[in-house]
């Protein structure tokens, strides 16, 4: 916590449909009072370009796809206390991971989505970082402290995760998540 | 004498003439020709000897005979020479001539060519391997004269089943297959069943890799488990018996096949058996390939001809076996046991062994040891005195590492439990099985992850699929080892292993996925730092792992 | 009287001996190996309908064992034991080396139908491990070296001594 | 000939249900609700899901409920914390085994691996997942298999077997290669025994088997078999 006495929280967004950062704007009213306990300290909905140091608590949506992203995972690890998978392509893979089962190489998985599959304008894309060999969850490459499955998942479990680690206790997911 | 019908005391007059006839030679040359002998061309030594014999002119004092084994595998072809049981190794047929002119003729043995080991029969104790390399399992006179079926006629005409079952209840015996269910409690049970007709199964699926007493005891003394089987069949009321073996085994199956037929001819089996009214057939079934299929329930679903898939028990096989009928499943080396105890009665059985684990146990000893073989030992015997005193210890001046016991669902146990009485309680404590008695000996080039792998990759392939902890657990098991040995482990694997191991031996449905796990477990236990060594050094001293197995 | 018909009589001589009992349908699956080399389709058909039991239960019965053929094998048979004494010993050194001398995997055949390389879990033959069966003649103690000159010597229709 | 009762505790309620009858039905006829998979009224019981492990007391073994029968005197636990977290490692390891991914999969919603994943708070898996790519048979007229969704219940098989009596499907090879076939392994179009009951699709727990344009709602019936057997009792 910083001198505001404020929980400092960050979200970040892997290889993902944003639904989950909809989903965590979906707390609606909800937000207002979280807003008086949390420090937005990164996020896409904020303009701020590094990932700040010191943070308690980090929500990340979308499956791990690509090298760029495994750093900024790690980066993402080591400078939070605790990190969250908001999601199903965080926590599975998802749709993200579908690609998995195809079995083939990066290049091959490139040339489908940008050339193979697309209708207009098919070109080799040079600027999107290397794919790692498998999309995968986060907590195949660094320790992820909870997980809010879901597709998205809902707004009430997000807020009850997120109001129970703020009173300091460990959420129960029995019963209440919705896997898929 | 085949195709005589005999009667009770017929078989004393067997036995008789047999011995009589055998006492008309001097020698009796004994050529070990079972699976483990013949690729080193014993059939040829046989035939050397028997054309050597004739052309010192000593055939008729010295009987050539085919027998099964002796025990010293890795020294074959074996030939042992009665009187006096001199023991040759590694006999060529060029060497035969030489045997037969200095120790027949001139009665010298060759002392160069004996095999020089004493102190692997000394620590032995041969009860179910009685007859192993002195019969010929093809002529049931032989295991007549040695007094085979004598505790078959015993119990027929003296003994009630009950007193059969009571000696066998006393001896303490259990069962040879890996669990050590008391064997008496087990016939009571059958015995008790008021369901009819009954039958036996005499489990031969020995498929544990490293694995090969059945085998032998099959090859070397086939009628031992036949009148294993009767005595068994008599005590619970079953007059249908099979022996399921597998295929692999095709001379084990060719003895057993002419030992029935030979039980058959002579009214040992069938109606009538020895003219009392006693009746009980017996068939062969051979398994296909399935390791599971060894398993008590599985045995059953093959013998019926399904997929060999275990079913949860209860119903226990002695309730609801074979076709839903009160069924006894017993390893043959079990069986084996049974004519003694008859014969002797059970007290004296309970003077070998331990208090707790009677009898004897016989052992596949292999992988890197002096002198690998089968053997037979007194249950409580030490781990130490098994692979140094008896195998002669590790070769070519390495470093004993470890020795796995039980099979590919056994334990790996290092070297401060060499100490360790084997017996069923002693090893399941330090979370080895006895299994069906497999043995292998590592020395420090081996690598105990790529050990425990290799074993979870068996168990995977071998797994039936029925229930999910036994296929879908460890197939992500073989996975983390997968990651393990080529450089991608990470520390939670170590977790990960452990917390899924300790469930698939909780929550499998038989016994093959309960201690599937025990080999990750176990070296887990014993040999942690080198999983260690994988996965933070990436290293592999043992210079095992960290191979581009997957090329391409 | 062409091939086929004999293998056919024969089989139903099998079947005959049994009583098409359902329950020997391990045994019959055998002996039709036997007799037929592997057990296809058709083949796996006839015994379903000889038997009355439902194809889906034959082809269940034949596949979860290992035993039991399904393909057609090569003419010349190697299979290695895999079992943990031959494993120990470095069976798998010499299975590589099979592989890469005569050009195919595990359970697979050479292109022309003259090879097939199989493994077991266990011959039983510990004691001479590592062991590896050539046209079911079994080599213990084996070696890169021996086997290979052995295939070859089998390949090349040469009887070799052992 | 009358059947007697048995007198049993099941966690911790003592409850008297007729003899032989298994943990999982007298459980279920007292309210108390063990979880299952393999599972299903009106087809024997296979045993092979282990989500419905129970611990009876005296007993070191856990024992499936909906195949071991009650006894006199017995005490049953169907959810101390150590059965959660087996059944939640079953759970686990079902998912990783094949290609489940909820989102796009035709059963998401009306899934009975889904729905216990979350009634146990599955909410992640611990193992790498196994993509497994098996060809979709799509070649029958209106029923489809998808086997990267299969969990090899054999509800499928037994509903043909048990109740359409047709024995069409069945398990081919063995442990983790097994895979539900139609007669000798051929397409579905192709099957000479297949009656297109759709009782499969109906029992089916997951989306493996499933009708093709219809919603899975509409198509699972749970209690199909158990519903046709009393109708065909009934005089």
């Amino acid at each position: 916590m910083t001198t505001t006495g404020k929980v400092r929280v960050a979200t970040i967004w892997l290889s993902g449909c944003s639904g989950c950062h909809m989903s965590f704007l979906d707390q609606d009213e909800r937000l207002i009072d979280l807003a008086q306990k949390i420090q937005l300290v990164y996020s896409p909905i904020a303009d701020i370009k590094q990932f700040p140091e010191n943070v308690d608590v980090t929500l990340i949506e979308g499956a791990l796809a690509n090298e760029e992203q495994l750093a900024m995972l790690k980066t993402a690890r080591a400078r939070s206390k605790i990190l969250i998978s908001l999601g199903d392509c965080a926590v599975t893979g998802n749709v993200t991971a579908l690609r998995n089962a195809w079995h083939r190489s990066d290049q091959e998985v490139l040339e489908r989505a940008y050339l193979d599959k697309s209708d207009l304008n098919p070109q080799r894309p040079d600027q999107v970082p290397k794919l790692l060999v498998k999309a995968r969850p986060l907590h195949e490459a660094v320790k992820v402290d909870f997980f809010i499955p879901g597709c998205p998942p809902s707004a009430d479990l997000i807020n009850y995760v997120l109001t129970e680690l703020l009173a300091g206790r460990t959420p129960n997911m029995e019963g209440r998540s919705k896997y898929g | 004498m085949e195709g005589l019908k005999l009667k009770l005391d017929d078989l004393q007059r067997v036995a008789e003439h047999e011995v009589d006839f055998q006492r008309a030679y001097k020698y009796r040359i004994n050529v070990c020709c079972s699976s483990g002998c013949v690729p080193f061309g014993a059939l040829k030594v046989l035939k050397a000897f028997e054309d050597a014999v004739k052309e010192f002119g000593v055939d008729k004092e010295c009987k050539v005979a085919r027998t099964g084994c002796i025990g010293t595998c890795s020294v074959g072809p074996a030939v042992l020479i009665e009187p006096g049981d001199y023991l040759y190794q590694s006999v060529t047929p060029e060497k035969v001539r030489e045997i037969v002119r200095d120790h027949i003729v001139l009665g010298l043995p060759v002392k160069d060519m004996l095999y020089k080991n004493q102190a692997y029969f000394q620590k032995q104790h041969r009860l179910v391997l009685r007859n192993a390399g002195k019969i010929d399992p093809s002529r049931i006179e032989d295991y007549i004269s040695a007094g085979g079926y004598s505790a078959l006629a015993k119990c027929l005409a003296t003994m009630t089943s009950q007193g059969v079952i009571y000696e066998v209840r006393t001896s303490g015996l259990r069962g040879r297959g890996g669990a050590g269910f008391s064997t008496g409690q087990k016939w009571g049970l059958v015995a008790r069943a008021q369901n009819f007709p009954k039958y036996i199964v005499a489990n031969l699926d020995e498929g544990d890799p490293g694995v090969f007493a059945n085998r032998t005891l099959a090859e070397a003394d086939p009628h031992a488990i036949i009148e294993g089987m009767l005595i068994a069949a008599y005590a619970v009321g079953a007059q249908k018996g099979y022996i399921y073996i597998r295929s692999e085994y095709p001379l084990a199956i060719q003895t057993l096949q002419k030992a029935i037929a030979q039980a058959k001819a002579m009214s040992l089996l069938g109606d009538n058996i020895l003219e009392m009214s006693f009746k009980f057939d017996l068939e062969l079934r051979f398994g296909a390939g399935a390791f599971v299929a060894g398993e008590e329930t599985a045995i059953l679903a093959s013998v019926e001809g399904q997929r060999a898939m275990p079913r949860p028990r209860p119903p226990y096989p002695a309730n609801s076996g074979l076709w839903k009928k009160p069924t006894l499943i017993q390893n043959v080396e079990t069986l084996a046991n049974i004519p003694l105890i008859v014969q002797n009665g059970g007290l004296w059985f309970t003077k070998i062994g331990t208090s707790k684990c009677t009898g004897t146990k016989c052992f596949s000893l292999t992988g890197q040891i002096n002198n690998p073989g089968l053997i037979e030992v007194p249950m409580g015997i030490s781990l130490r005195e098994v692979v140094f005193d008896i195998g002669g210890g590790v070769p070519d001046g390495r470093k004993f590492k470890a020795v796995l016991v039980g099979g590919p669902s056994g334990g790996c146990l290092p070297d401060t439990l060499l100490e360790l009485p084997i017996d069923y309680d002693s090893l399941t404590k330090v979370g080895a099985i006895m299994g069906s008695g497999g043995i292998v000996v590592l020395d420090d080039q081996s690598c105990m992850v790529d050990t425990a792998k290799f074993f979870t990759e068996f168990c995977v392939d071998e797994s039936c699929g029925k229930c999910t902890p036994c296929r879908a657990g460890l197939a992500r098991i073989k996975e983390i080892f997968d990651g393990i040995t080529q450089g991608t482990g990470k520390m939670d694997d170590i977790a990960t292993l452990e917390k899924s191991g300790v469930f698939i031996r909780d929550a499998s449905l038989c016994g093959l996925g309960q201690t599937a796990p025990n080999p990750v477990l176990t070296t887990l236990r014993y040999f942690k730092d080198e999983y260690l060594e994988h996965i933070v050094e990436k290293k592999c001293k043992a210079g095992k792992c960290f191979k581009n197995e997957k090329e391409a | 009287m062409s091939e086929i018909d004999n293998r056919r009589l024969l089989l139903e001589k099998v079947l005959k001996e049994h009583n098409f009992q359902e329950s020997a349908l391990l045994e019959i699956l055998h002996r039709a190996q036997e007799i037929y080399g592997y057990l296809d389709k058709d083949l796996l058909m006839d015994i379903s309908g000889s038997l009355n039991i439902p194809p889906s239960h034959v082809y269940g019965v034949a596949t979860f064992y290992s035993y039991f053929k399904l393909k057609k094998p090569g003419e010349h048979i190697v299979t290695g034991c895999l079992g943990t004494a031959c494993y120990v010993k470095g069976v798998e050194q010499i299975m590589q080396a099979i592989e890469a001398e005569f050009d195919l995997k595990r359970g697979g055949s050479t292109p022309d139908g003259k090879l097939s390389l199989l493994v077991t879990r266990c011959i039983g033959a510990c004691a001479m491990a590592p062991s590896i069966v050539v046209d079911d003649e079994v080599i213990g103690k084996a070696t890169k070296g021996v086997v290979i000159a052995k295939i070859k010597s089998v390949l090349g229709g040469v009887k070799a001594e052992t | 000939m009358s059947i007697g009762t048995v007198k049993l505790k099941i966690d911790g309620v003592e409850v008297t249900v007729p003899e032989g009858t298994m943990i999982l039905k007298a459980a279920k006829d007292n309210g108390i609700i063990i979880p299952t998979l393999c599972s299903l009224e009106g087809l024997t019981a296979y045993g092979g899901c282990r989500i419905c492990l129970v611990e009876i007391s005296g007993s070191p073994k856990l024992f499936p409920a909906c195949i071991t029968s009650v006894s006199t005197g017995m005490a049953v636990t169907t959810n101390s914390e150590k059965l959660k977290e087996y059944r939640k490692m079953a759970v686990q390891m079902l998912l990783a085994e094949r290609t489940h991914i909820c989102s796009v999969c035709v059963a998401d919603e009306h899934c009975e691996l889904q729905d216990m994943a979350n009634q146990l708070g599955v909410d992640h898996v611990m193992f790498e997942r196994n993509w497994s790519r098996d060809e979709i048979d799509s070649t029958h007229d209106f029923l489809v298999i998808d086997r990267n969704r299969c969990i090899l219940c054999t509800r499928c098989i037994r509903v043909c077997d048990q109740i359409e009596g047709v024995h069409t499907l069945d398990l081919k090879l063995r442990g983790k290669d097994s895979q539900v076939i139609m007669d000798l392994d051929e397409h579905w179009a192709n099957s000479c025994s297949c009656t297109s009951c759709r009782k499969c699709a109906k029992v089916c727990p997951v989306g493996a088997i499933y009708i093709e344009g219809e919603p899975i709602g509409h198509t699972k019936r749970k209690d199909i078999a158990e519903f046709i057997l009393t109708r065909r009792n009934r005089k």
